[in-house]
């Protein structure tokens, strides 16, 4: 209790700090920071070491219900996530010079930001839950609309941004209150206590309600819409904490509400398991399919949180007839939020420090990083092989982890079970092929080849502080990968906190086995073959070659010949993406402008020919400008009920008191 | 110690009135202001510690000494505000020094008139009241003498009054329930709240929708709604942050006691239908009317109304919980609508409109008031760390702990459309270029944010006030 | 140089008036089929071990020309099949023609002929696949 | 893992590495014969091998160290997994850890890494090649993850040996009608992702045609040698695992010198006789337009799916 | 019926019938006449009740009430008239029939609508409350319906006299303090409303259609 209001107040302190001179603040600001960070971080380590939650009440801070504090392993887990990432993203912040990124509002909204996610998974109560929250929702916000004098997008997203999280906290709230309104008093416990009372239907209602709410935060289709701009808009090192560490409190409340509510019934976890899919599917289809490096992780972010859901609801599927397969998807649920956590924030400090470098976002303007930017580029590549689940690294062992308990739950499982497993599976893997996609695609275009523009050819490696924090993100994910041991202690005992650990999972310090079903994987071993193969094979080419002569000619490209060679005669992000485009136009309907306009003397001769082609969020253009039309319209249309009359005023009186007094009476 | 309630602003107002306006006699009325903030203060005090102070007309309870609190604290800062308002008028040229001297009288009188109504426990002194403020802020809403003031004033006078007497048309009535359930002092509060199972439930039944129709058009609820937006919009910033900060909750106060009356008579089905229709109608309306806003000073009057509505659904709702939080949310709505009117004078004074289109890229022009209206905006809009949060859920708790989920559902529904409407309007207003940027003197800043910093206080740190607001809550549960 | 059976051929028609194309193709079709002794058209310089040049070098596949020879990785052939990659042939002296194949690269082998028998491409080869 | 078993992968990954080149010429001659030609002898890709690591390397200008290291990868993800994989004997070093999934995604690093390679050549073709072959690639892997999931159902594990010993053992569930249409599914796949026709035609010099050729288009000498080693020795995974899957004939379960000779023989028997077929069937095949994949693929994926379904109602 | 009883009730129908005729007349002078009529008649049923009642606080409020609605509030408005003789109420936004029928229905209403106040208070008091509402809503109705400014006002005070009726004929009036603080409220109110009309017409507004430039 005593280190969390340390927390507390050192993060407030940080946050007043904001309003020292400007010589000294980032460096104060993010000097208290880091204490913050390294206290949440150790009282979690704590928390997950000694398997006691950290359990307090304090009734003299907000009015009416107090703060109650309520620190599970659960929560220590998310609170130590989000601690490793945000020591990276404050270090990246310390190096991010330009850009008015050491202004008060930044400076003390960042660290609100820091100071609330560490909090919220230790809130013991709805109130203090939703206060931090909200806190955590506002002073994000700041930051998201930290660059509106520069661009307009800036300033939609943070109306995107804003709008849609005080709509997913709504949900929350209205769930909340009912749970609350139910129970002796507003604590988690109480409500867990007593959900259990309460009818199949109110409880479904809150469950959906909370989904909604939480999946919304999670950045679930269709209420993802702001999270490609948000992410996209917000400076580096506030991205990596929504991507790497805010998504991750939407699963947290998911979680939430299935320790408040129990397992419940199958149709919530089918419910959950289809926005999942959706999620999954549609979020690497955008990935794959935009040009935009931030907006790619933003919806890269929506479909790994989307597999994420599904892990959760294959645990909630799995829990009436297979115990084992449930508790198991519950941790590889787990295994995976964590490793997201680390190689998305990667990413996104890794693309702040592309952004800081050479002012520019679309991958069609970067390219040739790789030897100006090494250190970068290094990360990015670790970042984005880990997004692509290939071993050896973190998103690997969590992939597996999730296919393994979707394997084993179809053990006893009934029809309906069996048929979302298998969506589930494809699911799975077709957002593995497309994530694979994007990422190839955003450090093949972005970092290989040649520069594609001027910034991007006078690119110069970034600060040390910037090389630094995304480097500690990707040994992580290195080594989580090699030896998923490390963490897995942690992650079951998280776990254990929901339900009952019964998967056998036992995880040597190289790799996972699973006793009960035969399986088991083993990265580190995987990771020194191939090692040791690449060496032999390494040293084979380099005794092979002629015998007279240079073994290693450079030169240009080959162009089948031309003289003239450019960066245009490169493949771009859009053309990469073209085939997957074609393959999946019903699905992105593109919006496609050509327009030929011909010389004057014959329309056979066309003078120039003016092509566009846009891919925007088909979900926001079917979906959301509708309902925003609908709602302007309403809105000048309600114009008409202030139209000036004082008789019209008036009149509204007399009909309503008329009528009121013959009703009444 | 009542009775020195209204002495302050008495002998202000009476200065002000009789000798010429300079700074000094505006200070003097700021200085009244605090004098009703301490002896709130002092009062709240006294009730803790031994209940109820004076009997007859005047009475303060928890509740009274708690409003007298918010309208001490509102009119200290819409006061002190108030000085270099009108210096500037007056150096500008828009208000000659009697035009000045009569604001500092009439503020004086509203400030009384205010603290009268709370502290009166007689519907008749009640009544009376609250039909002066009417009286008194009919010359304030005029003050600037345009034809656009004299069109809101005649608005606002016109429906407040038509509202004030169907009020007093509902006092009448249920004055006559009392004398005909034989009650001693039939317009007293506290004799009429200890006999309220005796009195004639079909006419205690009609005198309260008389009577919420009547102050509820004081309170800005629904029907009688439309003089708002066009008095707090034309009003000066003062003016209207005292009249939007605190004249609506005194009359929303006056609606609370007298429920206390009808559920004890009537049962709490009819007032909680009643109130539920009023306040959600009056929620939608106003979000309807946020949504394609183009007025900022008209935009803080609708959302004083959503604000309005929240706490008479909660009332409605009814219990200790739900009034704490409706009290809680009087004082947070108080503090930071005031905060925001005063911003939005300073905005008009500078930037020579309030029109939402035309203050593009005011954080980065005017970084203080841009800042602090961004602030207010979030307070008013429920984001923590303000108490508005806290109250807001506290009623919302409220109503889903008393079954009314589906209430707890629309309030929540609303308040997303309105924070998404308000938002939208905040980007247009708030965000984006500027090619200079000017600073703003502490003068305006300092207040404003003690007085931001106070609605954050009491939204985090439960003392000093849990205990006056629950013993307050109580009376009117 | 001893190529061991195997030689990767990169095809370049510098001007050619497609006859020897004709021949090439049926070097590699059912009745010669040269791919029995190890050579193949490959599709890039640089997996080719030989350049295979036709025609007369013009002025605009010459710069193309040279940069696919640099574009092979060493150890590196030309060979120059038929008359006009020897000498011109009946283009010699026409505006548009720059030179022999000789003139732009440095030729290892010239095969003779207009166009060239397949036999003679297919045992020219042989030369070089030792087979 | 034991000395006998590090024995047993290197007598799996000797034969991967030697017969690899072998069954692409092998593969090469059926297809000259039938096309009426003698054809290149069947050791040519080796001879090609040996050659080219004799020449020079080149590298694009543009290029950075991506691009030197992909054809180590693309190598030792394929040697990874033919040392572990149940090739030749169901004892293969850490048995208990070779994964299915594993084996995929090991496999699939290799095709990343050669993709990103040829993005770094600054190239239109290396970009061509990478966007075609990641496209088929991302479409494969639902077909492939279901097969493996329908493959992995009467166990409830994927642990490849178990998989492949449950069929040696229980000879009735290769007949299971789950068993079979995984299987056909698991065909498109290992055409698809080792581009053979109709997928992909693997001796075209037409670069607009090309899908998986446009990838190494800027490789040469030993680096070339190394991606022709590598891409022939995951054919042979590939077609390795099939006939395992297909019929775990012979397969030794011990590391038995005699049993590995059998399995040995066995497998590569096996392997040569699919390696005819593909070849034959690639002949009589044209090959699919780029945009027509989709369906061939989702047409995988479908009999993925009745095989997980079937599965679970057959139980 | 007793003498008592009948003449309450015609000086009550009284207060109703001017109502209408506020509602019937154009000429702003006539409407300002019958609010003067009204006034007297309200302080007639003030001192009928006193005297019935022996209650000289009463008869102090007919008193007041004579004064301040009968003579002060009708002189104050007819001064406002008298700058502008002629003025007529010309075009109502409901005109005069459409007005007199709602005001049938709005009397109707109103005996619906007190029913349970008549039934507690019954008597010869109580069967008159109907026509104190009545007035109410006439008067509320005039206000909605009448475009010139000086019959809003006209509303307003219908209101309010229907008001005092209804608080006379239930309550014999309120009591007497209150009355009075009323009364001087409403006296307030109306010279607050006399400055706005004279500020009004100063403006060159005629029409209350014109006052529209506030709007959303």
């Amino acid at each position: 209790m005593i280190v969390l209001a340390l927390v507390a107040g050192l993060g407030v302190l940080a946050t007043l700090t904001a309003l020292v001179p400007r010589a000294v603040r980032v460096k104060l600001v993010a000097g208290l920071l880091g204490l913050v960070e390294i206290v949440g971080g150790a009282t979690a380590i704590r928390v997950l070491a000694t398997n006691h939650a950290i359990v307090g009440h304090t009734s003299s801070l907000v009015p009416f219900t107090g703060v109650r504090i309520d620190l599970t392993p659960l929560g220590a887990l998310f609170t130590l996530t989000t601690a490793v990432v945000a020591i990276a993203a404050t270090i990246h912040w310390v190096g991010y010079r330009r850009h008015a990124m050491s202004s008060v509002s930044l400076s003390s909204a960042f660290a609100l930001f820091v100071t609330s996610l560490l909090l919220v998974p230790a809130a013991g109560d709805i109130v203090t839950f939703l206060v931090l929250w909200e806190v955590m929702a506002l002073s994000s916000l700041v930051l998201v609309a930290h660059d509106h004098a520069k661009r307009d997008e800036t300033r939609q997203a943070a109306w995107w941004y804003g709008a849609m999280t005080q709509g997913g906290a709504a949900l929350i709230t209205l769930g909340l209150v009912v749970l609350g309104g139910h129970a002796a008093n507003p604590s988690f416990s109480a409500i867990a206590a007593s959900a259990s009372h309460l009818p199949a239907a109110t409880r479904g209602a809150v469950f959906l309600v909370l989904l909604v709410g939480f999946g919304s935060k999670a950045g679930l289709v269709p209420a993802h819409v702001w999270l490609p701009r948000a992410h996209a808009e917000a400076p580096a090192p506030a991205s990596a904490l929504l991507s790497g560490a805010m998504v991750n409190l939407g699963i947290y409340g998911i979680v939430l509400a299935r320790t408040l509510l129990g397992v419940g019934a199958t149709w919530w976890w089918l419910v959950a398991g289809f926005f999942g899919v959706i999620s999954a599917l549609y979020g690497s289809l955008y990935a794959a399919t935009s040009t935009d490096l931030k907006r790619l992780l933003a919806y890269s972010t929506s479909d790994n949180m989307g597999l994420v859901v599904i892990g959760l609801s294959a645990s909630g599927l799995f829990a009436a007839h297979n115990a084992a397969a449930s508790s198991l998807a519950l941790i590889a649920t787990l295994v995976l939020v964590t490793a997201h956590a680390l190689y998305k924030s990667t990413l996104f400090l890794g693309a702040g420090s592309v952004q800081y470098a050479t002012d520019e976002r679309d991958l069609d303007r970067l390219g040739g990083l790789a030897r100006t930017m090494p250190v970068t580029t290094a990360v990015i590549v670790v970042g984005a092989l880990a997004v692509a689940a290939l071993p050896p690294l973190n998103g690997f062992g969590a992939e597996w982890l999730v296919v393994q308990s979707l394997v084993h739950g179809l053990s006893g499982a009934d029809p309906v079970t069996t048929v979302a497993t298998a969506v589930f599976v494809a699911a799975l893997a077709l957002t593995g092929g497309l994530t694979i996609v994007a990422f190839v695609k955003a450090v093949g275009v972005g970092f290989l080849g040649r520069a594609r523009s001027e910034s991007a050819e006078h690119a110069r490696e970034v600060p040390v502080s910037m090389r630094i924090a995304p480097a500690i993100t990707a040994a992580a994910c290195v080594a989580l990968g090699v030896a998923p041991g490390l963490a897995i202690t942690a992650i079951s005992r998280a776990s254990d906190a929901v339900a009952p650990n019964r998967s056998g999972l036992t995880a040597t310090l190289s790799g996972f086995h699973l006793q009960a079903l035969r399986s088991a994987v083993d990265p580190l071993a995987l990771a020194l073959g191939a090692v040791a193969a690449a060496l032999v094979v390494a040293g084979l080419r380099r005794a092979g070659g002629p015998r007279t002569g240079a073994k290693l000619r450079v030169f240009e490209p080959w162009g089948s010949g031309r003289a003239v060679t450019s960066a245009r005669m490169q493949y771009t992000a859009t053309s990469f993406a073209e085939p997957l485009q074609r393959v999946f136009d019903d699905v992105l309907a593109p919006q496609h402008d050509l327009d030929v306009s011909h010389v004057l003397e014959s329309r056979y001769y066309v003078e120039r020919v003016a092509y566009a082609s846009a891919n925007d969020d088909i979900v926001e253009r079917r979906l959301y400008r509708p309902v925003l039309a609908l709602a302007a319209v309403l809105g000048v249309r309600a114009r008409g009920l202030a139209n000036g009359s004082v008789h019209r005023y008036l009149a509204y009186g007399f009909v309503v008191l008329v009528i009121a007094l013959v009703v009444v009476s | 110690m009542v009775y020195w309630l209204f002495l302050a602003p008495l002998v202000a107002g009476l200065v002000a009135m009789l000798s010429p306006w300079r700074p000094a006699v505006a200070w003097l009325g700021a200085t009244s202001a605090l004098v009703v903030l301490v002896l709130g203060v002092g009062l709240a005090v006294r009730v803790e510690h031994s209940g109820p102070i004076g009997s007859g007309v005047l009475r303060v309870d928890a509740l009274a000494a708690f409003l007298v609190i918010v309208i001490g604290a509102v009119s200290l800062l819409a006061t002190v505000r108030s000085v270099s308002y009108l210096s500037n008028e007056v150096q500008a040229g828009h208000s000659t020094l009697r035009h000045a001297a009569l604001y500092s009288t009439l503020v004086q009188g509203f400030i009384a008139a205010m603290v009268l109504a709370v502290v009166a426990n007689n519907l008749g002194v009640l009544w009376v009241a609250i039909e002066a403020t009417t009286v008194v802020t009919t010359f304030l809403v005029g003050h600037h003498r345009t034809p656009a003031a004299l069109e809101a004033s005649w608005k606002y006078i016109i429906i407040c009054s038509v509202g004030i007497a169907v009020a007093f048309l509902g006092t009448t009535v249920l004055y006559l329930a009392g004398v005909h359930a034989h009650v001693a002092n039939p317009l007293d509060f506290t004799s009429l709240a200890a006999h309220a199972a005796l009195l004639n439930a079909p006419v205690v039944r009609l005198a309260f929708t008389l009577i919420v129709f009547g102050y509820g058009t004081k309170a800005g609820l629904v029907p009688l709604f439309s003089w708002l937006p066009d008095a707090h919009g034309q009003a000066p910033a003062p003016v209207s942050a005292l009249m939007s900060g605190v004249l609506l909750s005194v009359a929303l106060s006056a609606i609370l006691r007298l429920r206390v009356i009808a559920v004890s008579t009537l049962g709490p089905t009819f007032p909680r239908v009643l109130l539920l229709a009023i306040g959600i109608a009056t929620l939608v309306v106003a979000a309807v009317m946020l949504l394609a806003q183009r007025d900022l000073k008209r935009l803080l009057a609708y959302s004083s109304m959503e604000h309005m509505g929240i706490m008479t659904v909660a009332a409605g709702v009814g219990g200790p919980l739900a009034l704490s939080g409706v009290l809680l949310h009087i004082l947070g709505h108080g503090l930071v609508k005031g905060v925001l009117f005063l911003d939005a004078g300073e905005v008009l004074r500078l930037e020579g409109t309030t029109r939402i289109a035309r203050l593009g890229g005011l954080l980065a022009r005017r970084p203080a008031l841009g800042a602090i209206l961004a602030i207010g905006l979030a307070g008013l809009l429920g984001l923590p760390p303000f108490s508005i949060f806290v109250s807001e859920l506290t009623m919302l708790r409220a109503e889903a702990g008393a079954g009314l989920w589906w209430v707890a559902a629309v309030v929540l529904g609303v308040l997303a459309i309105i924070l998404a409407a308000i938002l939208a309007h905040g980007r247009t207003m708030l965000l984006g270029p500027s090619e200079q940027s000017t600073r703003s003197p502490v003068s305006l800043v300092a207040p404003l944010g003690v007085a931001l910093g106070a609605a954050v206080w009491f939204g985090l740190v439960a003392w000093p006030l849990a205990h006056l607001l629950s013993l307050a809550a109580g009376i009117v549960a | 140089m001893n190529l061991r059976h195997s030689l990767q051929l990169r095809h370049v028609d510098a001007g050619s008036c497609n006859g020897c194309e004709i021949e090439i193709g049926s070097v590699f079709g059912p009745v010669y089929d040269a791919e029995r002794i190890g050579a193949r058209l490959v599709a890039s310089p640089r997996h080719a071990d030989a350049l295979l040049v036709t025609g007369p070098v013009t002025h605009n596949m010459a710069s193309p020309l040279e940069r696919t020879y640099l574009a092979m990785p060493e150890p590196r052939l030309v060979i120059a099949l038929g008359d006009c990659a020897r000498d011109c042939g009946v283009f010699s002296g026409g505006y548009a023609v720059a030179g022999a194949v000789a003139d732009v690269v440095p030729v290892d082998l010239e095969i003779p002929g207009c166009p060239p028998h397949p036999d003679e491409i297919v045992s020219a080869l042989r030369r070089f696949t030792n087979r | 893992m034991n000395l006998a078993s590090l024995l047993v992968g290197a007598v799996q990954l000797a034969l991967v590495v030697l017969g690899g080149p072998l069954l692409l010429g092998l593969m090469r001659v059926v297809r000259s014969r039938l096309e009426g030609r003698v054809g290149p002898p069947v050791s040519q890709p080796w001879r090609d091998i040996a050659k080219l690591a004799r020449k020079q390397r080149t590298r694009p200008s543009e290029s950075s160290w991506i691009f030197a290291v992909a054809p180590l990868v693309l190598v030792a993800t394929a040697a990874t997994v033919a040392v572990l994989a149940p090739l030749v004997t169901l004892a293969p070093p850490l048995a208990s850890s070779t994964d299915f999934i594993a084996v995929i995604f090991v496999l699939l690093v290799g095709s990343v890494a050669l993709a990103l390679a040829a993005l770094d050549t600054a190239t239109a073709f290396g970009g061509m090649g990478a966007s075609r072959a990641l496209t088929i690639g991302a479409l494969v892997e639902p077909a492939l993850l279901v097969a493996v999931l329908a493959l992995s159902m009467p166990l409830h594990s994927t642990n490849l040996i178990a998989i492949v010993a449950n069929g040696s053992r229980h000879a009735s569930t290769l007949l299971g009608p789950s068993h079979l249409l995984a299987l056909c599914s698991f065909i498109v796949v290992i055409l698809a992702e080792s581009g053979r026709l109709p997928v992909d035609n693997p001796s075209t010099h037409l670069e607009l045609t090309m899908i998986y050729e446009a990838l190494i288009l800027e490789y040469s000498g030993p680096d070339l040698a190394a991606v022709t080693l590598g891409e022939s020795m995951r054919l042979a995974i590939w077609l390795g695992l099939f006939v395992n899957l297909v019929a775990p004939v012979g397969i030794a379960a011990t590391a038995h010198p005699l049993a590995l000779v059998v399995g040995l023989v066995a497998l590569t028997l096996k392997v040569v006789v699919v390696g005819i077929v593909v070849a034959i069937f690639e002949v009589t095949t044209a090959k699919l337009r780029l945009f027509r994949l989709p369906e061939l693929l989702a047409g995988g994926f479908i009999l993925a799916v009745l095989g997980v379904v079937t599965g679970a109602v057959m139980r | 019926m007793s003498a008592f009883a009948n003449s309450l009730a015609s000086a009550a129908v009284v207060v109703t019938v001017g109502a209408v005729v506020v509602l019937w007349r154009h000429r702003l002078r006539s409407i300002v006449a019958a609010l003067s009529v009204q006034g007297v008649a309200l302080a007639a049923t003030a001192a009928l009740l006193g005297i019935h009642e022996h209650d000289r606080g009463l008869l102090a409020v007919a008193g007041l009430v004579l004064l301040v609605k009968a003579a002060v509030v009708p002189g104050l408005l007819a001064r406002v008239v008298a700058a502008n003789p002629g003025a007529r109420e010309s075009d109502p936004l409901v005109n005069v029939p459409a007005s007199l029928v709602v005001a049938g229905l709005l009397t109707l209403g109103a005996f619906v609508a007190a029913r349970p106040i008549v039934a507690l208070v019954g008597g010869p008091t109580g069967r008159l409350v109907p026509l104190g509402l009545a007035t109410v809503l006439i008067g509320f109705f005039a206000m909605v319906a009448r475009r010139r400014a000086m019959s809003q006002v006209v509303g307003l005070l219908l209101v309010d006299n229907g008001i005092a009726l209804v608080a006379f004929l239930v309550t014999s009036g309120v009591p007497v303090i209150v009355e009075f603080g009323s009364t001087l409220d409403v006296l307030f109110g109306v010279v607050v409303l006399r400055v706005l009309l004279a500020r009004l017409s100063a403006a060159g507004f005629s029409d209350l259609d014109q006052l529209r430039s506030l709007h959303d």
